[in-house]
């Protein structure tokens, strides 16, 4: 059997993750900040946890509702975040 | 015919059961990060200014640490699907040993931290910092522990290309030990 | 193909999210040890404040009162009564030695305890040293 | 019937439901000197009255799961009862300690009765709930290992069912915490955060097991669904109900002493404390759609139905309303927490034990499935005054709560305790008639298994 079908996109994604924990972290490292940094990164954010969700856990493969569920979580803590961090200014 | 790709399935990988722990945790610490951004909210510059005194590096290489343990998981998960019990042991084992990685990491973190006198009791940051950081850090090790249950089994040939539900329901916890980590490193160590 | 849910998967849920949470629990409670010298007073505990959380256990205050919001609620809150008191623990001694023994006609009245006077004395000093707890600043006022 | 043992079920039921009666008659006198303060003064005062009140609730839901145990365990394990004699010795040991202990809290003056029973030498009296001599607690422990050696012995020989075994695990647990009854520091910051591991982790904690044990088993046998079903699902819900109910304690930790950070772990996962409640209530009305027999007995499946639904509203919506650190800061010791109290006890525990009574007597006393039509007919009744008139004392007491935190607390020319209590009395008026009604409703229950009917709903 050939398991390269499902392996290849999550090596990728795998990869893909790594990149742009990198890019987290220099965002971090150049120690801007303001509502349009915050944002880049919460988006990152939810992008990094929603391929998780989709490729390493799988629920790409499963009834929509699970991966729904799981996108409008993921959502919902992202964007109150955010909130937060709006209202802060 | 590729079956690998398509999981042909409705439900959700693993044990349902699982999937129940799986949801109450990701509420635990939704709420738990929500309660940091609005108390962050109230104490900017404290929040600030403690911030700048964490490992931002210990931070992203955990980071790396877990999302390449996942991979491994998943791999692990791949293997099992063509009845490889023991290339799935090893990926396994590779994925248990990036866990321990990462909680040697954290020890360190958490050492420089005490020896400098924080506690949960500093301020406010803080104690969401080591709050959510050790409560994760527990997770680190249930997740492992639950894995190493999981290789004890494949090795003695207890899974196979039919019958895996049990290395599913490892890894679904696992990855959601990842998830959460993917929120908490930006949220905690980088944004302000 | 349906769902798998089994009862050994529950079980172990059961018995390793108790596990984890104890866990959890105790090492809270650990870290709660350590800070409690800091929070508690306890450098003013002196043999009279034994004596007088004695004297307030044996004669089943917290059957009426609160004491840090924990209690009864059919009479008022004694955590902060020696700063409700104006810090004065002969105000307090006063009150508790002149209750009426048949009580007050048609309301709540404390009942005459008969303490001694060194028991009173201990009592007041009990309450003051509640009093300087660090409550998180409860209660919210000094009504208590 | 199957098993002859189960009949020491029997007086442990009956002495349940007596102190019950036992109980509501205190609280009538509490809430009669609520609001009018020289009531039985100095006889009986409020405190001891209290004191009787909240002893002879823990007393009577011990007996209540004692009975409980005694009944379903040679059930589940398919085997008699390892000893009913010792089963029988405890009883009378335990009633008789319990009776001396009320009547000392009402004979004589507490301090003598802490000097008689030798408090100086480990001091445990005089803390809430933990008002028993010391003897007596020691007691309690005594009754509480040997019973758990009788129930564990017929587990571990018999059938060994989920029932069966969360039930002993709660138990044992109720048995291991009440250990920390005998822990009491001077430090009374130490003492209150060790007499919590008592309190919160009995009533949200291993009492939930219990009672999800019990209910599990009344459910298998009132509806017939599948074992395996009901099994796995009990282990969910107590699974939740530990994961948000230990860290849960949390809630406590707030304004006593304890680091301020239990203001976030305590409001984050008492929060989610109702979640296992819902669980439980929805679990329980689908059990009940699916059946897949008409059991006779439809008295139990109400009480069973209105535990769970009742349940959730006083532990786990009332106990919401106040659990969060900024809420508690003002509500925390007012009216909110007896009005939350008194709904929780009742939902939770009350209707548990009294769902399992419901249950089983038809068994132990008629040696049928159920009572008589006329007999279900006045427990349904009864159920519903009981509850109905718990739901306005929740009401009228929340209202009380509300107004008394607003004036003594909130508003910007705080008002002393007392000048409030009087501008709240009205709410303790009515507090003390829906009181009455629920005692109606209390005689009701109890005239019930006397009711004689021509008709069995069993026949029918």
């Amino acid at each position: 059997m050939n398991t390269t079908p499902f392996i290849r996109p999550c090596t990728v994604i795998w990869l893909l993750l790594i990149a742009l924990t990198g890019v987290t972290y220099l965002v971090g490292q150049a120690g801007v900040s303001g509502m349009a940094i915050v944002g880049f990164v919460l988006i990152t954010t939810l992008f990094k946890s929603q391929m998780v969700v989709d490729h390493f856990m799988g629920l790409k493969h499963v009834r929509p509702f699970w991966r729904a569920l799981l996108f409008a979580y993921l959502l919902l803590v992202c964007g109150m975040i955010g909130v937060a961090y709006y209202i802060s200014l | 015919m590729d079956t690998l790709a398509q999981h042909d399935n409705d439900s959700l990988p693993g044990d349902f059961a699982i999937w129940i722990f799986i949801f109450a945790e990701l509420l635990v610490f939704g709420v738990f990060f929500l309660a940091y951004a609005f108390s962050r909210a109230n104490n900017v510059e404290l929040f600030n200014e403690s911030q700048m005194q964490l490992d931002r590096i210990a931070g992203a290489a955990n980071t790396l640490v877990l999302i390449t343990s996942s991979y491994f998981v998943v791999r692990a998960v791949a293997a099992i699907r063509t009845g490889n019990s023991t290339r799935c042991v090893h990926w396994l084992l590779a994925a248990i040993a990036m866990g321990g990685v990462f909680l040697v990491i954290k020890l360190f973190e958490f050492g420089d931290k005490f020896s400098a006198g924080i506690s949960l009791s500093t301020n406010t940051f803080f104690m969401f910092y080591l709050s959510l950081t050790f409560f994760h850090f527990m997770h680190v090790i249930l997740g492992m522990v639950i894995l190493a249950a999981v290789l004890f089994k494949a090795r003695s040939g207890g899974y196979s290309a039919q019958e895996h539900t049990g290395v599913e329901t490892g890894a679904s916890y696992w990855h959601m030990v990842d998830l959460v980590w993917l929120i908490l490193f930006p949220l905690v160590y980088v944004i302000h | 193909m349906s769902e798998t849910f089994t009862k050994s998967m529950a079980r172990n849920i059961y018995l390793g999210g108790s596990v984890f949470f104890i866990l959890l629990f105790l090492a809270l409670s650990f870290d709660t040890l350590g800070a409690l010298p800091k929070r508690d007073n306890r450098h003013n505990i002196t043999p009279q404040v034994a004596l007088g959380k004695k004297v307030w256990e044996e004669n089943n205050c917290l059957g009426c009162h609160t004491l840090l919001g924990e209690g009864a609620y059919f009479a008022p809150e004694l955590g902060n009564v020696y700063t409700r008191f104006g810090g004065s623990k002969e105000a307090i001694m006063g009150f508790i030695a002149s209750r009426p023994v048949d009580g007050i006609p048609g309301r709540r009245s404390m009942p005459q305890f008969n303490l001694s006077n060194e028991e009173l004395e201990a009592v007041a000093e009990f309450l003051k040293y509640t009093s300087e707890i660090n409550t998180a600043n409860w209660p919210p006022n000094i009504q208590g | 019937m199957q098993y002859s043992s189960q009949a020491v079920a029997k007086p442990y039921f009956i002495a349940a439901i007596g102190l019950f009666v036992g109980q509501i008659l205190f609280g009538l006198i509490l809430g009669a000197q609520y609001v009018i303060g020289d009531f039985l003064f100095p006889e009986i005062p409020f405190n001891v009255a209290r004191m009787v009140h909240t002893n002879l609730l823990i007393v009577w839901l011990l007996f209540g799961f004692m009975g409980a145990a005694y009944y379903l365990v040679p059930e589940e394990a398919e085997r008699e009862l390892y000893s009913p004699k010792l089963a029988i010795a405890l009883f009378w040991i335990f009633l008789v300690a319990g009776a001396l202990t009320i009547v000392g809290y009402l004979a004589v003056p507490y301090a003598t009765l802490a000097a008689v029973t030798g408090n100086d030498l480990l001091p445990t009296m005089g803390r809430e709930f933990l008002e028993q001599p010391t003897i007596t607690k020691i007691g309690i422990v005594v009754v509480a290992l040997a019973f758990l050696f009788n129930i564990g012995m017929t587990i571990i020989s018999g059938r060994k069912t989920v029932v069966n075994i969360v039930l002993l695990t709660g138990l044992t647990g109720l048995a291991v915490l009440f250990l920390f009854a005998f822990y009491n520091p001077v430090n009374l910051v130490l003492d209150k955060m060790f007499w919590w591991w008592v309190v919160h982790l009995w009533v949200e904690g291993v009492w939930e097991l219990i009672m999800a044990a019990i209910l599990a088993f009344v459910l298998i046998r009132l509806t017939g669904v599948d074992r395996e079903v009901i099994e796995k699902w009990l282990y969910v819900i107590i699974a939740m109900a530990l994961i948000t109910g230990i860290i849960g304690t949390g809630h406590h930790y707030y304004w006593i002493g304890t680091p301020e950070y239990w203001q976030w772990w305590g409001s984050i996962f008492s929060a989610l404390e109702p979640i296992p409640f819902f669980m439980m209530t929805v679990f329980a009305f689908n059990v009940v759609n699916r059946r897949r027999k008409e059991h006779p007995n439809k008295a139990a499946t109400l009480w069973a139905l209105g535990c769970a639904v009742m349940a959730f509203l006083g532990a786990g919506v009332w106990g919401f309303l106040h659990t969060l650190a900024p809420v508690n800061f003002y509500t925390h010791g007012s009216q909110i927490t007896a009005a939350h109290g008194h709904m929780a006890f009742y939902g939770a525990y009350v209707l548990v034990v009294i769902t399992m009574i419901s249950y089983a007597w038809p068994h132990l006393q008629h040696n049928a499935p159920a009572a008589n039509g006329r007999a279900q007919l006045l427990e349904m009744w009864s159920f519903w005054l009981m509850t109905i008139s718990m739901v306005f004392i929740t009401l009228f007491l929340t209202g009380a709560g509300i107004l008394q935190v607003y004036l003594q607390r909130v508003s910007d020319t705080p008002l002393p305790f007392m000048v409030v209590q009087d501008k709240i009395a009205l709410f303790y008026w009515m507090r003390l008639y829906a009181g009455l009604a629920f005692f109606i409703g209390l005689c009701l229950y109890v005239y019930s298994f006397f009711a004689k009917g021509k008709e069995s709903l069993a026949s029918s």
